[in-house]
């Protein structure tokens, strides 16, 4: 509608229509994003808003996870890759005026990492530990040189500095909001924050002096729509630009719609059912891979998904560099299972409980999905009985120590953070990290693999890595911990009048050369 | 005669719940004080506009409320000393009837287990002798036992208020308290009660408390009376003397106010001004005062005690020294 | 002279299980100006609803006055005039007190409006005007400080109060017939002979001819001129109030007086009348009254008697008086 | 008057000291970690203990209850977990949407209801009230979240006359807006209240009809429509008024839905998020809150109820 | 003495003239009798009737698995060969989710009901009947309770306890609780006054006696009637909840469920949602013309 083609400042009470030619972007995200600062984003929403506000040192690149230069134009990495130093461009200014320096960068690390700094107590860091993990301190060499010192060689520490927490925020406006910088965000990115009105909107303008160049648009507006059909409709009258999560089944129709584009990438993400091998019987690889082949991962990923996903074939998703392309993931073949099952001891099959949140982040449908794969077992003879957890309760029953596990079988989702492979394969496979130290939730464990996964850890080599890597893989699916079922594609819909907009597979948004017709 | 019932003091006060966080702040003497003797098979009636306190009377004697203060002596044993617990056994003996036929009796039973009820309470009988015992007092109370599995609502008023009464007797109770048991009747169905509780009376031996406020009732009915005044019994004195010579200026304006039904009786009417003071806030002195065509000054300031004046007649007015 | 009301062969019927069953039937009666007329029966004889079916106010949607039923009014035959005619009849040229004082006065409405809607809409005063008219009226009723009453609302006033409201309320339009269904029964013998006396008072006062319902015969016998007698949905007597207490002829007028407790008699025993008023979906084929009755005879039980004038001013309908009927 | 309101209002505060215990000991019982849920399946074992130390939530149990409660009362209502903004002005801003819708559908579901309840008691029996009759029960049947969707895609999408979701057009206000806005969350919300009113008004009617005084009034010959709308209507709405303020309560909590469906930004999408992240003082926050305005609005109906009904005494 | 005998039997036998012929009724019958002349009641009773007989047969009806997933048959549209109310969108068979997911619904509305109206009823008749100290107390409790959002009391329950069938039925069902007390306590209230009840006292009857044989039998009409248009609103509210996602475990069908799941696909598959929605309605409209017609034959103003 034209309505939305005539923004004003949200905190303007006439209601009048304002100058035309304006080009502003809506977003319709699913939920309302919880925090604005960079340092504190754990989920979607709020990064798919924030981000746009902010740059990091390095970036990915657009439509992968390799890094190109960002705030800083060039580093070094010392040989044994323990220090960082980066060389960080000299003519950036936050939106509040105040320079960028390498006391920002060592302020926005230390904020988070160090419990004594004075603003550490500014907020929740969920990402700090997992993103600055090996980080032994910040140094500031010079105004605009800055080094980085880890206690342990890791090789994908680089990838983590693009990622949302090593974000630089202005001190200056950290230091005048405190705790309320998360709904007063500043940063140096390509959009300036203009307002958040909670549970309505969060309105980003252009920053005209960003270092890559003013963005297109001169607005970007993020409306939390909670339910689908809602922002389907909202799409569809033409509220809105774009919107996230369609839902599989509408998107034939979408797709139909001369007004309207689908657009998908192939995302960081994993979505699997997790056996705990240490049970019974459960511990027995044939069983693991009699249900593997039991379950039809085609039918589920066509079905339900709607071709949302993609069938995977290994835990690392094909965006993910190091992604073996040639292991096979097990076919959909019932007498096998069969077979296997009695060779195993079980020619009448047995019972199992199936563990399920009833939601979740990057858990796609989780139900849905329970009930198509407690279907396809009990055509091999395994009764699943469903127990649905609400999300919160779930990840307290999930990552418990071995001895206090008492589920046979559960889902579970990745996204990915960094687009190394170390991100899904040492953090989900890896024997050290077994809960409570790591996400291991299905207790796996063979030597060989961690060998290998440590070893790629401490590797500066990208093709050594790589080798690594796929070695792994192949081991980790003969193994079947897992029932692995698909990567999810990002999908969201668009007008047509939305152009040039690519989604990257970190699944964060870029407007900087989004434009409006 | 012997006395069965003696009342000595009797005080029942309602708290009046008002004023910041629901205190107590004042209350309703609903009985203030009164003291009279019922001897064995006689009938005291007592009378008294509608608000007076009869009821509360009648069922203060019971222990249905607890009295304030006061003695209840049943048979030489004081009745307000009495847990709930031990109440019970004496129960058996005063019963009582009630105003409402129809409110008085559970519609979801029959007659028959409302009668059987009492029976039940107190664990007599076998259930052949209850069902016995039912058939007689309905004969007795003239309600044909095909009646029995019935429903109080299939019944006039005046059938209901049999079943009351046979309720009342099933215990074989000495002593049966009506509160106002003909009120709700017509006329014609009034009689039928009234003759029906003077045969059992005559019958049983049984002695009652009439609560009434039709002074015709009460005359037709009782052997001596007693007149009720916002709480205070004014006047008490044999049926004959009392409808005779009036003595109390209430009684007197009660009595000239019922209306008789023949024409061509030229009566001096007493007209009451006023209605009857808010128990809550009774007028000082004697309560009557107001509304007495004889108010002297002293009736506005004190308030007169009962005094004998005759055998067995006393009076409350400060007219009769 | 024609009557100000006259009542023909009213029969009332009443739906019962989707039939029509007749609880009032046959019943004549009139009411001269300025005079007070006693209607006596026994609970459930019919004499509210017929009070009522006068005032045209019967329950619409399951009850009816039959087809042959005539009642003129003031020469109109209220049978036949529309709701709007009727509208203008009632409060202002005939008026009615109902029994419960409390129950008929609207518990959220103060006095002065419940009085003034009335007097506005019959009459062309103002707001004002009726005010001061209620107040007016108030005061006749002798209600002490009637300015302040009329703010008042019902709960705050006496049940004897409240009456006398609800008659100040009824005549305040000058009525020329005032029904009164049971005006004292709630009320104690003290009040009642208060609120009789002002009746009696006013009726002489504004020569309003009152219709006076009652089971009190003594009632009737203190204010009334004449009396009609009912029993199961019939007039079964009707005469002067010296006619009726001298001089009873119908078995039920009988029985009824003879079944009082008096106060200046003494009686051993009283005299009741046996059984009880039968259900109107079972009314006797004969005369209503003869399974109690004590003189019945095999006419009784096979038709139903006519009404027979015994005097210039008193008639009877049993079987009795069958040759006694004059002229 | 005053004394009695004063009274009244003394006599909440132990229903709302109930009401904190209440959610404070559901939130902190049921199972389910703030901190892991905040920090995701990525989170460490330290950086869960180190956010229980900053969030407090290591102290025992009643120790946070009363610092919860202390700082209450001193208008801290702490910050959310989850949103990381200061509870009080978070949610008294979401709950002023709220408000505005509830009010709105209250408005609507009591004319609607009270309206049809007396034509259907007027007529009862009739056509008329059958099929009234019949309309409210649908009304009643139909789940908020599944008429809202309908709603918006009849109007919204298929007619386009009215706005589909949201409190205004994206980055703009006004009131104008707003009330376009209003109309399709209202709507879902006031069916099934409005049921319930309508079917409350008429049988409250039917049983006023039957009294004695509407009798009366008849019998004075006044208009039939001052019988209906003076001398039943204002007796008949006493009970209706008690369930106003049941209404209220499922208003409010009907809300949260409605809320969901129509990206109404009130508190019902915080609430529920709130719960299902063990966002503590969020939840307590707006619990309170809601309780407080239910227990106040049931207040302002007894006052109302006094005011309409001249026998209840406040003294 | 002997006259008075024979005005007694006088008496007597013209009483038998006069008592109507009535056959004895209990007055539960009378209401049942009357009940069934009223056609509305009758037709919300045999719709309950079919739908509870049809919801009980289902394992003997020749039916799909309702748990069965066909994935290359998903969404099929009604009167699809051999799913005659087409499939969802786990390829299930909806006519067989239907019948199945009655029996769920329909248990979860009454056991709900039932465990509200029994803590309720206690609790009212203790607050009613006992007055005092303990009137206070468990009439600040339901004012708690009542205070409490209702969505979000069920929610917290939920979310304490686990979605789920069982809990969402323990949640709602105490959402119901304040209602039924609140109806107890002031029937009680009004019948522990009543004459009646004072004449038991009067006999000497104790606390249990009246309380088991004369309050609760008269505060029953009310609650049946409160009770029976109850239902239909538990099973609205399990629908609410599965709306948020905290109702039944799938692939257990469940109206609530199948509506709000249904919901996602109103625009590609509408009858998803409309099917389960027209159920309940089914069973709530029944529910309220019988409840309707039992308020009417309860009550014992209604002729
Ligand atoms: N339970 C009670 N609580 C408070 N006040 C009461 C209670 N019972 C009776 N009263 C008050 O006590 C006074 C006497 O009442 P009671 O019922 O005894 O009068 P009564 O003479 O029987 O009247 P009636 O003829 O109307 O039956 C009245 O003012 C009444 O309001
Ligand atoms: N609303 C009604 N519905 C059905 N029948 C009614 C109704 N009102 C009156 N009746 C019938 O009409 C008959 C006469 O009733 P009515 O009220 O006129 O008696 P009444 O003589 O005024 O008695 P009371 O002295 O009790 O007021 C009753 O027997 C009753 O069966
Ligand atoms: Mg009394
Ligand atoms: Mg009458």
């Amino acid at each position: 509608s034209s309505e939305s083609t005539t923004p004003e400042s949200s905190t303007d009470d006439a209601a009048t229509d304002t100058p035309t030619g304006n080009k502003v972007v809506v977003v319709g995200l699913e939920a309302e994003p919880t925090s604005l600062d960079a340092h504190q984003l754990s989920d979607y929403n709020s990064s798919r808003a924030a981000m746009e506000l902010y740059d990091q040192l390095v970036e990915f690149k657009d439509e992968s996870t390799d890094i190109v230069p960002g705030l800083a134009e060039k580093w070094d990495v010392s040989d044994d890759g323990l220090k960082y130093t980066f060389y960080l461009r000299e003519d950036v200014t936050f939106h509040d005026g105040t320079p960028f320096n390498a006391e920002a960068v060592k302020f926005s690390i230390d904020r988070q990492i160090d419990s004594d700094h004075p603003f550490h107590d500014t907020g929740q860091f969920a990402y700090a530990d997992y993103t600055f993990g090996p980080v032994e301190s910040v140094e500031v060499d010079d105004e605009f040189t800055v080094t980085f010192t880890l206690n342990e060689a890791y090789a994908p520490f680089l990838s983590n500095m693009a990622m949302h927490a090593a974000s630089i925020v202005s001190p200056t406006a950290v230091e005048e909001h405190g705790a309320d910088f998360t709904k007063n965000p500043v940063g140096t990115g390509p959009f300036k924050f203009v307002s958040w009105n909670p549970g309505v909107e969060v309105v980003l303008e252009a920053n005209p002096d960003h270092f890559e160049g003013a963005p297109n648009v001169d607005q970007i507006i993020f409306k939390p729509i909670t339910e689908p059909q809602t922002r389907l409709a909202e799409l569809e009258a033409g509220n809105m630009d774009l919107i996230v999560n369609v839902p599989p089944d509408d998107l034939a129709r979408l797709e139909a719609d001369d007004s309207l584009q689908i657009i998908e990438q192939a995302g960081m993400h994993v979505w699997w059912t997790s056996f705990n091998t240490q049970r019974e019987p459960f511990n027995d690889v044939k069983i693991r891979q009699a249900i593997n082949y039991a379950i039809n991962k085609e039918a589920i990923v066509d079905g339900i998904l709607q071709g949302t996903g993609e069938v995977a074939n290994s835990p690392v998703p094909p965006v993910v560099w190091g992604h073996n392309p040639n292991v096979s993931n097990y076919e959909y073949n019932p007498e096998k299972a069969i077979e296997l099952l009695e060779e195993a001891g079980y020619p009448d099959g047995f019972e199992l409980t199936y563990w399920v949140p009833e939601s979740g982040s990057g858990m796609q449908q989780p139900q849905a999905m329970a009930a198509a794969i407690q279907s396809d077992l009990s055509k091999v003879g395994i009764d699943v009985t469903i127990q649905t957890l609400e999300w919160g309760t779930y990840l307290d029953k999930v990552f418990v120590p071995v001895e206090e596990n008492d589920m046979d079988m559960h889902q579970m989702s990745w996204i990915g953070d960094n687009g190394d492979p170390d991100n899904f394969l040492y953090a989900l496979l890896g024997g050290e990290q077994w809960p409570t130290a790591g996400f291991n939730s299905s207790y796996y464990e063979n030597a060989e693999v961690d060998e290998l996964l440590k070893e790629a850890r401490i590797t500066k080599d990208k093709g050594e890595r790589t080798e690594m890597y796929e070695k792994a893989q192949e081991l980790i699916m003969e193994d079947a911990p897992w029932v692995i079922i698909d990567h999810e594609m990002q999908i969201v819909a668009t007008s047509k009048r939305l152009q040039n907009f690519k989604l990257h597979p970190t699944g964060v948004f870029r407007f900087s050369d989004v434009d409006v017709q | 005669m012997e006395p069965i019932l003696e009342i000595k003091n009797l005080k029942k006060y309602f708290p009046v719940k008002q004023g910041f966080i629901r205190r107590a702040s004042g209350q309703v003497k609903a009985v203030d004080d009164v003291s009279l003797t019922l001897y064995e098979g006689e009938t005291l009636g007592l009378v008294g506009e509608s608000g007076c306190g009869k009821s509360t009377f009648g069922r203060t004697v019971l222990q249905l409320v607890k009295p304030t203060s006061g003695e209840v002596m049943y048979k030489g044993k004081d009745l307000s000393k009495l847990s709930f617990k031990e109440m019970r056994p004496y129960r058996r003996e005063i019963q009582m009837v009630f105003q409402d036929p129809y409110s008085s009796l559970n519609s979801r039973k029959t007659v028959r287990s409302i009668l059987e009820e009492p029976m039940k309470i107190h664990h007599l009988f076998t259930r052949k002798e209850r069902e016995e015992k039912v058939d007689h007092i309905m004969e007795l109370v003239g309600l044909n036992r095909t009646f029995a599995d019935r429903y109080p609502h299939e019944f006039s008023g005046g059938q209901r208020q049999r079943i009351g009464i046979a309720r009342a007797l099933m215990l074989d109770p000495s002593l049966i308290i009506a509160d106002e048991p003909v009120s709700a009747l017509d006329v014609s169905v009034q009689a039928q009660v009234l003759n029906l509780m003077q045969d059992l009376q005559k019958q049983l031996n049984l002695t009652y408390l009439f609560i009434a406020h039709d002074l015709s009732v009460v005359k037709h009915f009782s052997s001596r009376v007693g007149v009720m005044y916002l709480g205070r019994l004014v006047e008490l004195a044999s049926k004959t003397e009392l409808y005779k010579e009036p003595l109390h200026p209430y009684t007197q304006a009660l009595m000239s106010a019922v209306p008789i039904p023949k024409t061509g009786i030229k009566r001096e009417r007493i007209l009451l001004t006023g209605d009857v003071p808010n128990p809550q806030n009774p007028p000082t002195g004697c309560a009557f005062h107001e509304r007495c065509h004889a108010c002297m000054d002293i009736c506005k300031v004190e308030r007169p005690e009962l005094k004998e004046v005759g055998k067995g007649r006393v009076v409350a007015c400060h007219l009769y020294k | 002279m024609t009557a100000l009301l006259q009542v023909e062969n009213l029969e009332i019927l009443f739906k019962k299980e989707q039939q029509y069953v007749s609880t009032v039937s046959g019943v004549h009666f009139h009411v001269d100006s300025g005079e007070m007329v006693g209607i006596v029966g026994e609970s459930g004889c019919g004499k509210s609803v017929t009070s009522l079916s006068i005032m045209g106010l019967l329950p619409k949607d399951f009850s009816k006055v039959s087809q042959n039923t005539k009642i003129h009014f003031n020469g109109k035959s209220l049978t036949e005039i529309t709701e709007k005619e009727y509208r203008k009849i009632r409060g202002n040229d005939m008026s009615m007190i109902f029994q419960d004082p409390m129950s008929s006065l609207n518990p959220v409405l103060t006095i002065g409006y419940q009085m003034n809607e009335m007097i506005l809409a019959h009459t062309k005063l103002s707001k004002k005007e009726a005010r001061k008219k209620a107040i007016n009226m108030l005061e006749k009723v002798r209600i002490p400080r009637a300015e302040k009453i009329i703010d008042e609302y019902p709960h705050q006033l006496s049940g004897g109060m409240r009456q006398r409201v609800m008659i100040a309320m009824a005549l305040s339009c000058n009525p020329k017939l005032l029904i009164a269904d049971e005006p004292t029964t709630a009320l104690d013998v003290t009040i009642q002979a208060q609120i009789l006396n002002l009746i009696k008072g006013l009726q002489k006062e504004f020569n309003t001819a009152v219709m006076l319902i009652t089971h009190d015969l003594g009632v009737v016998a203190e204010v009334c001129d004449r009396v009609v007698v009912m029993y199961a949905g019939k007039v079964v007597e009707e005469a002067s109030v010296d006619e009726i207490f001298n001089a009873p002829k119908h078995p039920y007028t009988i029985g009824l007086l003879n079944s009082m407790p008096s106060l200046t008699d003494e009686k051993d025993r009283l005299e009741a009348i046996p059984g009880a008023v039968p259900l109107p979906e079972e009314m006797p084929k004969g005369c209503r009254f003869a399974p109690r009755c004590s003189e019945v005879m095999d006419a009784c039980l096979e038709s139903a008697p006519e009404k027979r004038m015994l005097s210039s001013s008193h008639y009877c309908s049993c079987w009795l008086y069958e040759e006694e009927e004059v002229g | 008057m005053a004394s009695y309101i004063f009274r009244r209002m003394i006599g909440l505060l132990p229903v709302l000291f109930g009401v904190t215990i209440l959610v404070f000991s559901i939130m902190h019982l049921s199972p389910g970690d703030p901190a892991k849920i905040i920090l995701g399946p990525k989170a460490t074992e330290e950086s869960i203990e180190k956010l229980n130390v900053q969030l407090g939530l290591d102290q025992p149990l009643h120790v946070q209850y009363v610092t919860w409660i202390g700082n209450v009362f001193k208008g801290d209502w702490g910050r959310s977990i989850q949103m990381k903004m200061e509870v009080l002005p978070l949610v008294m801003e979401r709950f002023s949407a709220t408000l505005i819708l509830t009010v709105s559908s209250l408005t609507i579901a009591t004319v609607i209801g009270i309206g049809v309840g007396i034509i259907s008691a007027y007529r009862k029996y009739s056509w008329i009230d059958r099929s009234l009759m019949m309309f409210v029960l649908i009304g009643f049947c139909l789940p908020v979240f599944w008429l809202g969707i309908l709603l918006q895609i009849v109007f919204g999408l298929k007619l386009g006359i009215l706005p589909i979701s949201g409190m205004y057009p994206a980055g703009q206000t006004g009131f104008n807006h707003l009330l376009t806005h209003l109309i399709l969350p209202s709507l879902a919300l006031s069916a099934g209240a409005g049921a319930v009113i309508a079917r409350m008004t008429r049988s409250s009617m039917l049983e006023v009809f039957e009294q004695d005084y509407i009798r009366t009034a008849r019998s004075k010959g006044i208009k039939e429509r001052k019988v209906i709308y003076i001398h039943a209507l204002k007796n008949a709405i006493i009970p209706v008024l008690t369930v106003l303020g049941m209404q209220v309560g499922f208003l409010l909590a009907g809300a949260v839905l409605v809320e969901m469906v129509f990206s109404w930004p009130g508190i019902g999408t915080l609430m529920v998020n709130g719960i299902l992240a063990r966002d503590f003082p969020l939840v307590q926050g707006v619990i309170l809150l809601v309780a407080t305005t239910y227990v106040v609005v049931n207040l302002l109906i007894d006052i109302l109820y006094a005011i309409l009904d001249p026998r209840i005494s406040y003294s | 003495m002997e006259p008075q005998q024979t005005q007694l039997q006088a008496e007597n036998q013209t009483k038998n003239i006069s008592l109507p012929k009535q056959k004895r009724k209990n007055p539960w019958k009378v209401a049942m009798r009357k009940l069934a002349r009223d056609k509305a009641a009758m037709f919300g009773l045999a719709m309950l009737f079919v739908i509870s007989v049809t919801v009980i047969l289902a394992p003997v009806l020749p039916l799909p698995d309702p748990v069965e997933v066909d994935l290359a048959n998903r969404l099929q549209p009604i009167g699809t060969e051999g799913h005659l109310l087409g499939t969802d969108d786990l390829g299930r068979d909806l006519l067989s989710r239907l019948i199945w997911g009655g029996r769920v619904s329909i248990a979860v509305g009454f056991i709900a009901v039932g465990i509200a109206l029994v803590f309720g009823t206690i609790l009212g008749l203790i607050a009613g009947y006992f007055q005092k100290f303990f009137d206070t107390v468990i009439m600040r409790f339901i004012d708690i309770l009542m205070a409490f959002p209702y969505v979000l009391l069920a929610i917290a329950i939920v979310a304490a306890l686990g979605p789920g069938l069982m809990n969402t039925m323990i949640a709602v069902s105490i959402v119901g609780i304040p209602y039924y007390a609140r109806i107890v306590r002031g029937s009680a209230l009004m019948f522990r006054n009543m004459e009646f009840v004072v004449a038991e006292r009067a006999l000497g009857a104790g606390h249990g006696h009246i309380l088991v044989h004369h309050i609760i039998p008269n505060c029953l009409p009310p609650l049946i009637v409160a009770a029976s248009l109850d239902v239909g609103w538990m099973i609205l509210a399990a629908a609410g909840m599965s709306f948020i996602g905290l109702g039944a475990q799938p692939p257990m069908a469940e109206w609530g469920v199948m509506l709000s799941e249904g919901q996602q696909f109103i625009r590609v598959a509408p009858h998803l949602s409309l099917l389960p929605g027209a159920a309940i309605f089914l069973v709530v409209l029944s529910l309220n013309l019988l409840g309707d017609g039992l308020r009417d034959v309860l009550d014992p103003k209604s002729k």
